[in-house]
């Protein structure tokens, strides 16, 4: 709108000047990634990747339309809840001025702050994967992600060709979730895929997350008679979903679904068990893309732990936001975000790292061209292994 | 299914006993100084992170490192019954439970700024061992839990009932005016009563530190657990503590196994608001009229 | 003498309770305090055992000042304070009670003696040892609170109202106790009590307090036949 | 504690004639008149939205305290009514299109329902026992909620629908209606909890928080009683959780049930005086922003320093007033009242 | 005499095993006063709790006014006509005196006006008047004895049962309460009174009716009940002659 526009010029005129070129010192982009409450472990991640961004774009010589100004992050706490989330959201776009949004990772709270930017008509680009959120015809929503049900379709789909075509492994699968927008949206991709590619679904069954025993499930699961198991887990669960199988001496297949089997801490509560582990995974930091190795090296270097999924997604999403500024040439979040919806970003640019070729939005704010991969933890690192155009290694066996 | 219950049970009880440890502490410090302490599951969570960082940089098995664990839980409990909850010893209920409510939300955040939000797990090798028994699998990891929660119940069931100062603990809090006219210093007993919950409940963190791992909020569900169960086996009652740790473990093992896997703590709430409602001060109340 | 209170003040908030009372009691004596509602009875106990801090005042027991002590220290100084209105742990067996009466570690060692001895002068606490504190009837509380006062072994032993609730022949009882008590060990006792005539019978000497000073004092005697006293305590 | 006035005074308040020129009436007025005023004042639609925030918790706080403060059964499940009122209201409305102006007395009585379920058993039960019972009751609530997802959308929550500025369908783009309704919520709730804490039904409620074996002895009904004030309190509490679902437009079982939600409504209620009608609001005025601005200095500092503080400053606050704000607010009110009254003769 | 207005027959309460009440039967008349006295533990206090409804009794049947009151809740019980007070007190403590009053004299009325004027009268009729607005856990215990006294009498009961409202009390002040409850009577309300102040049941009694081991023990005027052998005995004491023959 109108008032927008001349809500950008004060803030060039302010500090120079109108001449023919829009020239202004910083663009504001907002980060709500949750860094307490029991979000915090990922959240805490993925904020630093958006710092590491913000800098490389700034290292990079900022945006250039704008006469190279700086990008500056707000970061906010959006805690654990809806309405703590809906509290910092407006604070920053009603008392920081942002001409962006970005962070979340966990699907409940972009619902929320999806709604606020959509009616303050501010960009928000997420890596949260819930379906529903690309669903309801938002104009200023973007998710660069892959969506939940395509991570069960994948998870499926490796199954078959890997397991039960190659290996000849029979296909009675168990799918157990998370009771979770996350849980319950990836299942729903399990689920339809197992039915259509053949696969006898003994067990599918939501469990409560963040349990104090595995026990009892793997009972079920054992009794069941499964051969693969399809579990979408958080990390703790995934440990001790991981562990019990293992000591209950129950012979199953696991392909996880992402979250918890991708973390650092993962590989350390398992040791050596975690080798040959299979999940299914949004992004990892050897997919065979330009420019990965160079960030996951510098990040790890910076923070100390290897970048995650969510970090991963969490660093393309800035760099699309200053794509998307530096394509709109202004800091008004209604052209940012009509540059966003148009913007092509390829391999090779900085930023373009997701899997699956450009960065390209869909009508529905959809990365339209990603996909999930599957990593093997091997010698303790997580490696892609398909599906073979992502692939940095092989399947072992 | 039915070769499948006596796993459940053990399953269940297994992690009941240590459910019934964390209660013990809770209950005991109500049980003398009438304070529900909604912070206790953090006593369990900074248990875990004191386990940790010794092991961490000695290397020594988690159950010596209880040597230090319980004199500095011990010491952390009687500090804070000094400086916080002595000062709200005669409020009303509500005072207390936002205080330690506010306890809560500083000791988690405290922890999270301290040690960051990581997941940290312990290696131990009896973490890997099973044994099995006629078809029942147990870990022995839990097994010793367990009877590091059933040997620590019983010593404070004794303490508690056996000793004068376990008596003038009760008397303390049953009138603590009168226990001061007995000779009963009643704010060291305090003290010490805050200092052996936490402790207890820091030892309860160290046993299950071998098979679980530690973040910042690792209490919340703990201590959840706690207050349902001290309830259920009447507040300031340690053996209907301990039982109710049992029952609540045994019936989240079985609501998970018939009810659906994210019904076990479902079925457990439901058979605790059930049971509560036939006996509402606890299944072993004798309560003065 | 054992026990000396000098010139004690103490207010509650705007209510002066004591104003400028003077006791003295030698080792061995047994007196009564005697006083209307609200005369300052109870107040005068608790300064001495240290439930209360006076504004003003000392007081001396076995030549050592005692002001400021807390009360579970006073208790190991030996004096045993029996509050108003029983105050028995009712979540305690009556066994229990009794043996929290000997927690010091003074009146531990003689715990078993002091338990046959109390069982001996109450059988009805033997009876009912196990029973919950709590629900005793109130006399029998009462009692209890006695038993449990003399368990200490104190050198000091203040009773407040003793026989308030207790049946005519249960005060006769209790009084009669007492004066054994008094007789073979030659305990100290303070005994606050509005049964006038009771506890003049027991006490050598007496203090009449009203409005937070002391209005008479004297020999028993004396006291039971002032007129004053008879108009206003014994009710004639 | 209330402060009851003498008789001759009483006679005074309620000589009318001089109605309007008497401190005690035109003192909430002029505070009325000034609280129309605040969306004129406060443009910045954030503040707006966080005042709206301090109204209706404000206004759940007192609904709360019927329960927890007057009668002085600690519900610690408020959450469940709230939850209630705000699931009904937005199943309604997606499902069957219902305005949620109709809807949420759909969820007051839905709420009520639970509240007289959940009654029959909580109480028998005293302090301790209420408090942890109606949390293991909020649990099951959740659990029930993420159960059964066909019906209720499960984990992955509801979002309200948004038709951009509607007053029929309770939807505007503006934060300024929603402060007028919630203002005009919490005035109608303060003038009847303020009714009812002169009643019969007030007394009783207090005297039940104090003694019941006592209360029994005077011919109260506690069963009763009790019901009366958890279903009041429930049916309140329900409607403002539907105002809540409209506020952030995202509901979910998690936080909806959460023993969090629960806490966050009592605390504003407690910080501000435990069974007195304008205590809540005073908690919620200082309670809310609190959690905002630890928030918005110490969000971006170090993880877990914004809440860290908070805790802190809860943990002093219920020290240093343990009795709530309002004890030396009233007293401070009840000192300008006399000078204005002073005053006032003497002219 | 007149009609009985309570009736208990056959009343036992037992306590796992103990015989706290044992098959009692006893009639209170109306318009009287019946003393009701026993050795501590003979069950004086439980037979209140029996009749109000406060404790189940184990068996027996209990008539208020023809009607069966067995088995009652408190609250109905005092519904009925019925006021109690208790022997260890048990005031409303945060609330001030006038609203202790004021919410026992809801029971006959809903207007908070006439509730708080029939409890401003009440209050002055115990002599608590300059203590009004005195908040009740900060009272003396003999003053909340009254107070309790005057929440009881705002309920308009038929029957009032007083149990040890004079423990304490000096015999100045006894003389007093005395009057107090005389009024009380002349007002039409029959009382039971339980005390062990014999100058009190002596003075106040029509009849006494003397408890131990739960049971009847005698039941008689005053003065008969005194000379009774058996309850010197058990409960008098011999040394109650000498007392007597004191004062
Ligand atoms: N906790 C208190 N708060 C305020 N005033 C008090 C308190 N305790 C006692 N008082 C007042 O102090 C004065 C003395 O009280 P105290 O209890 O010592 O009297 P007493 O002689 O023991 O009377 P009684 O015969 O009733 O036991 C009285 O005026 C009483 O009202
Ligand atoms: N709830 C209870 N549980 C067990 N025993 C009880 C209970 N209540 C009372 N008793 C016992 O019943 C007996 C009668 O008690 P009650 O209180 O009726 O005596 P009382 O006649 O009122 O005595 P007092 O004159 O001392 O007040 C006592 O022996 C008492 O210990
Ligand atoms: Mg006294
Ligand atoms: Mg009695």
């Amino acid at each position: 709108g109108s008032s927008d526009q001349g809500k950008s010029e004060d803030k060039s005129s302010g500090e120079k000047q109108q001449g023919s070129e829009n020239k202004v010192d910083e663009v504001v982009v907002g980060v709500l990634y949750p860094t307490s409450g029991n979000l915090a472990r990922l959240g805490g991640a993925a904020q630093d990747a958006v710092k590491l961004a913000a800098e490389d774009i700034n290292a990079a010589g900022g945006i250039k339309s704008l006469g190279g100004a700086k990008i500056k992050l707000e970061i906010t706490d959006p805690g654990s809840t809806p309405e703590s989330t809906k509290s910092a959201s407006e604070r920053l776009i009603q008392t920081k001025k942002v001409s962006a949004l970005t962070g979340d990772y966990s699907s409940s709270l972009s619902m929320v702050t999806s709604e606020i930017a959509e009616r303050a008509k501010i960009p928000f680009v997420t890596a949260s994967i819930s379906d529903k959120l690309s669903s309801r015809g938002f104009k200023y929503f973007f998710q660069v992600s892959p969506k939940g049900s395509m991570f069960g379709e994948t998870q499926v789909r490796f199954a078959k060709e890997s397991l039960v075509d190659d290996m000849g492994v029979q296909p009675k699968a168990a799918i157990i979730f998370e009771d979770t927008t996350y849980g319950s949206s990836t299942a729903e991709g399990l689920k339809k895929t197992a039915e259509e590619l053949g696969f006898d679904i003994v067990l599918n069954e939501p469990y409560q997350a963040g349990f104090t025993d595995a026990t009892p499930l793997i009972n079920k699961i054992k009794g069941s008679g499964a051969t693969i198991l399809f579990p979408v887990s958080y990390l703790t669960d995934a440990i001790l979903i991981q562990k019990t199988t293992k000591l209950m001496g129950v012979d199953i297949i696991t392909v996880g679904g992402g979250a918890g089997y991708l973390m650092p801490e993962f590989r350390d509560a398992l040791g050596a068990d975690a080798d040959g582990v299979v999940s299914v995974a949004s992004w990892n930091k050897d997919v065979n893309k330009p420019g990965i190795e160079d960030v996951a090296t510098r990040y790890k270097e910076k923070y100390g732990e290897f970048l995650t999924e969510h970090s991963g997604e969490a660093y393309a999403a800035t760099w699309v936001i200053a794509h998307g500024i530096e394509k709109a040439a202004s800091t008004d979040p209604t052209a940012i975000r009509d540059a966003i919806a148009e913007l092509i970003v390829e391999d090779g640019m900085a930023g373009g790292i997701m899997p699956g070729g450009n960065i390209e939005f869909d009508e529905t704010g959809w990365n339209k061209n990603v996909h999930p991969v599957i990593i093997q933890w091997q010698d303790g690192e997580p490696k892609t292994i398909y599906p073979a155009q992502d692939a940095t290694s092989e399947f072992r066996k | 299914m039915a070769e499948i219950v006596p796993q459940i049970i053990v399953s269940g009880l297994l992690i009941g006993g240590v459910y019934a440890l964390v209660s013990v502490g809770l209950s005991l410090l109500f049980g003398v100084v009438d304070i529900v302490n909604f912070a206790h599951g953090e006593f369990l969570m900074l248990g875990m992170y004191t386990t940790y960082w010794i092991w961490v940089f000695s290397g020594v098995d988690p159950l010596i490192t209880l040597i230090i664990s319980i004199p500095v839980m011990f010491l952390t409990g009687a500090l804070l019954m000094k400086y916080l909850f002595k000062r709200v010893i005669d409020a009303s209920p509500l005072t207390q439970i936002f205080l330690t409510v506010g306890l809560q939300i500083l000791l988690q955040n405290v922890a999270l700024m301290a040690f960051s939000a990581n997941y940290r797990t312990i290696q131990v090798v009896y973490n890997e061992i099973v044994w099995n028994i006629g078809g029942v699998t147990i870990q022995i990891s839990r097994l010793i839990a367990f009877f590091i929660a059933i040997l620590l119940s019983i010593i404070l069931w004794l303490f508690l009932t056996r000793t004068d100062m376990g008596k003038a603990m009760k008397a303390s809090q049953l009138d603590r005016e009168t226990a001061k006219l007995m000779g009963i210093n009643t704010d060291k007993i305090f003290m010490i009563a805050a200092g052996i919950s936490a402790a207890i409940t820091g030892a309860a963190g160290t046993a299950i530190s071998t098979f679980f791992y530690v973040f910042p909020t690792v209490g919340v569900s703990f201590g959840l657990m706690a207050y349902i169960t001290v309830i259920l086996g009447g507040l300031g009652n340690l053996k209907g503590a301990f039982v109710g740790g049992l029952l609540i473990g045994v019936a989240e093992a079985f609501g998970v196994q018939y009810v659906g896997a994210d019904s076990g703590l479902l079925l457990a709430f439901i058979i605790f608001i059930v049971l509560l409602t036939i006996k509402p001060q606890g299944l072993f109340s004798k309560g003065v009229a | 003498m054992l026990l000396t209170v000098n010139n004690m003040h103490v207010s509650y908030g705007a209510i002066k309770a004591l104003q400028g009372i003077s006791i003295s009691v030698k080792g061995g004596d047994c007196i009564a305090i005697v006083g209307g509602n609200g005369a300052g009875k109870t107040t005068l106990l608790k300064i001495i055992s240290g439930l209360l801090k006076p504004s003003e005042g000392s007081i001396t027991f076995n030549n050592k000042n005692i002001v400021g002590m807390e009360p579970y220290n006073v208790a190991a100084e030996g004096i045993a304070h029996v509050p108003e209105g029983r105050r028995v742990f009712s979540a305690l067996s009556v066994l229990d009670n009794l043996i929290m009466g000997s927690y010091l570690p003074s009146a531990k060692k003689d715990r078993s003696q002091s338990l046959e001895y109390m069982f001996s002068l109450f059988p009805k606490l033997e009876e009912r040892q196990h029973q919950l504190a709590g629900t005793l009837s109130g006399g029998e509380q009462q009692m209890l609170a006695v038993a449990r006062g003399l368990m200490l072994k104190p050198k000091l032993l203040m009773l407040d109202e003793p026989s308030s609730g207790l049946a005519p022949i249960i005060v006769e009882q209790m009084y009669e106790k007492l004066a054994e008590v008094h007789a073979q060990s030659s305990m100290t006792m303070i005994v606050v009590e509005q049964n006038v005539p009771v506890a003049l019978s027991l006490a050598d000497r007496g203090y009449v307090l009203e409005n937070g000073s002391v209005m008479l004092s004297g020999n028993s005697n004396d006291l039971l036949n002032n007129p004053g006293v008879k108009e206003a305590y014994l009710g004639f | 504690m209330k402060n009851v006035k003498t008789s001759r005074q009483e006679i005074k308040n309620t000589a009318g004639n001089a109605m309007i020129l008497n401190p005690r009436n035109y003192l909430p007025i002029l505070g009325l008149a000034l609280a129309l005023l605040v969306p004129l004042i406060v443009t910045n639609s954030y503040y707006l939205g966080l005042i709206n925030l301090v109204i209706l918790f404000g206004a759940a706080g007192i609904a709360w305290n019927i329960v927890g403060g007057y009668a002085r059964q600690v519900s610690l499940g408020h959450s469940i009514f709230f939850g209630i009122g705000a699931y009904t209201t937005t199943l309604l409305q997606i499902k069957f299109n219902i305005s949620p102006w109709i809807g949420m007395f759909f969820g007051g009585v839905f709420a009520v329902l639970i509240g007289i379920l959940m009654g029959m058993s909580v109480f028998r039960m005293k302090g301790h026992y209420f408090a942890v019972f109606t949390i293991a009751y909020s649990y099951v609530m959740m659990l029930l909620f993420q159960k059964f997802r066909g019906l209720t959308g499960g984990a992955e929550g509801l979002s309200v629908p948004f038709n951009d500025g509607s007053l029929a369908m309770f939807q505007f783009s503006s934060k300024v209606p929603y402060y007028y309704i919630f203002l005009l919520a919490l005035v109608l709730i303060i003038l009847l909890v303020q009714r009812l804490g002169k009643s019969r039904i007030g007394y009783y409620w207090t005297a039940i928080g104090q003694d019941e074996q006592a209360a029994m002895a005077i011919g109260i009904n506690i069963a009763m009683a009790k019901h009366l004030a958890l279903g009041i309190s429930a049916f309140l509490t329900a409607i403002l959780g539907s105002f809540y679902a409209q506020y952030v437009y995202f509901i979910e079982p998690f936080s909806m049930f959460s023993t969090h939600m629960s806490v966050e409504i009592a605390l504003v209620a407690i910080v501000g005086g435990l069974g007195t009608v304008m205590g809540p609001v005073v908690g919620a005025i200082v309670v809310k922003p609190i959690a905002e601005l630890t928030n918005m200095f110490l969000g971006n500092v170090l993880p877990g320093a914004n809440y860290a503080l908070y805790g802190l400053i809860l943990i002093v606050a219920i020290i240093v007033i343990p009795n709530g704000l309002i004890v030396p607010i009233n007293r401070l009110y009840q000192k300008l009242i006399n000078r204005l009254e002073r005053s006032s003769d003497r002219n | 005499m007149s009609t009985p207005i309570l009736s208990v027959k056959g009343l036992s309460k037992h306590f796992d095993g103990l015989k706290a009440v044992d098959n009692l039967s006893f009639d209170v008349f109306k318009g009287e006063i019946l003393g009701v006295i026993g050795p501590n533990g003979s069950g004086k206090t439980t037979t209140f709790n029996c009749i109000t409804g406060y404790y189940k009794s184990t068996a027996g049947e209990v008539l208020f006014d023809g009607k069966s009151i067995t088995g009652r809740t408190p609250d109905f019980v005092a519904q009925q006509g019925i006021g109690r007070t208790f022997q260890v007190t048990r005031p409303f403590g945060d609330m001030t005196v006038w609203e202790n009053v004021t919410t026992g004299a809801f029971l006959r009325t809903m207007h908070l006006m006439e509730a708080k004027k029939i409890a401003e009268q009440e209050v002055e009729f115990v002599g608590l008047a300059d203590k009004i607005n005195v908040v009740a856990r900060s009272l003396s215990i003999i003053d909340q004895r009254r107070l309790e006294f005057a929440r009881a009498l705002a309920t308009k009961p038929k029957l009032l049962l007083l149990d040890e409202v004079m423990a304490g009390l000096n015999a100045q002040e006894v003389d007093e309460a005395l009057k107090l409850v005389h009024r009380v009577s002349a007002m039409g309300i029959t009382l039971v009174v339980v005390e062990h102040v014999m100058k009190v049941i002596t003075s106040i009694s029509n009849r006494v009716l003397v408890l131990n081991f739960g049971a009847k023990l005698t039941e008689g005027k005053p003065a008969d009940v005194m000379s009774t052998p058996s309850v010197i005995e058990a409960y008098l004491g011999k040394g109650f002659g000498d007392y007597v023959a004191n004062c």
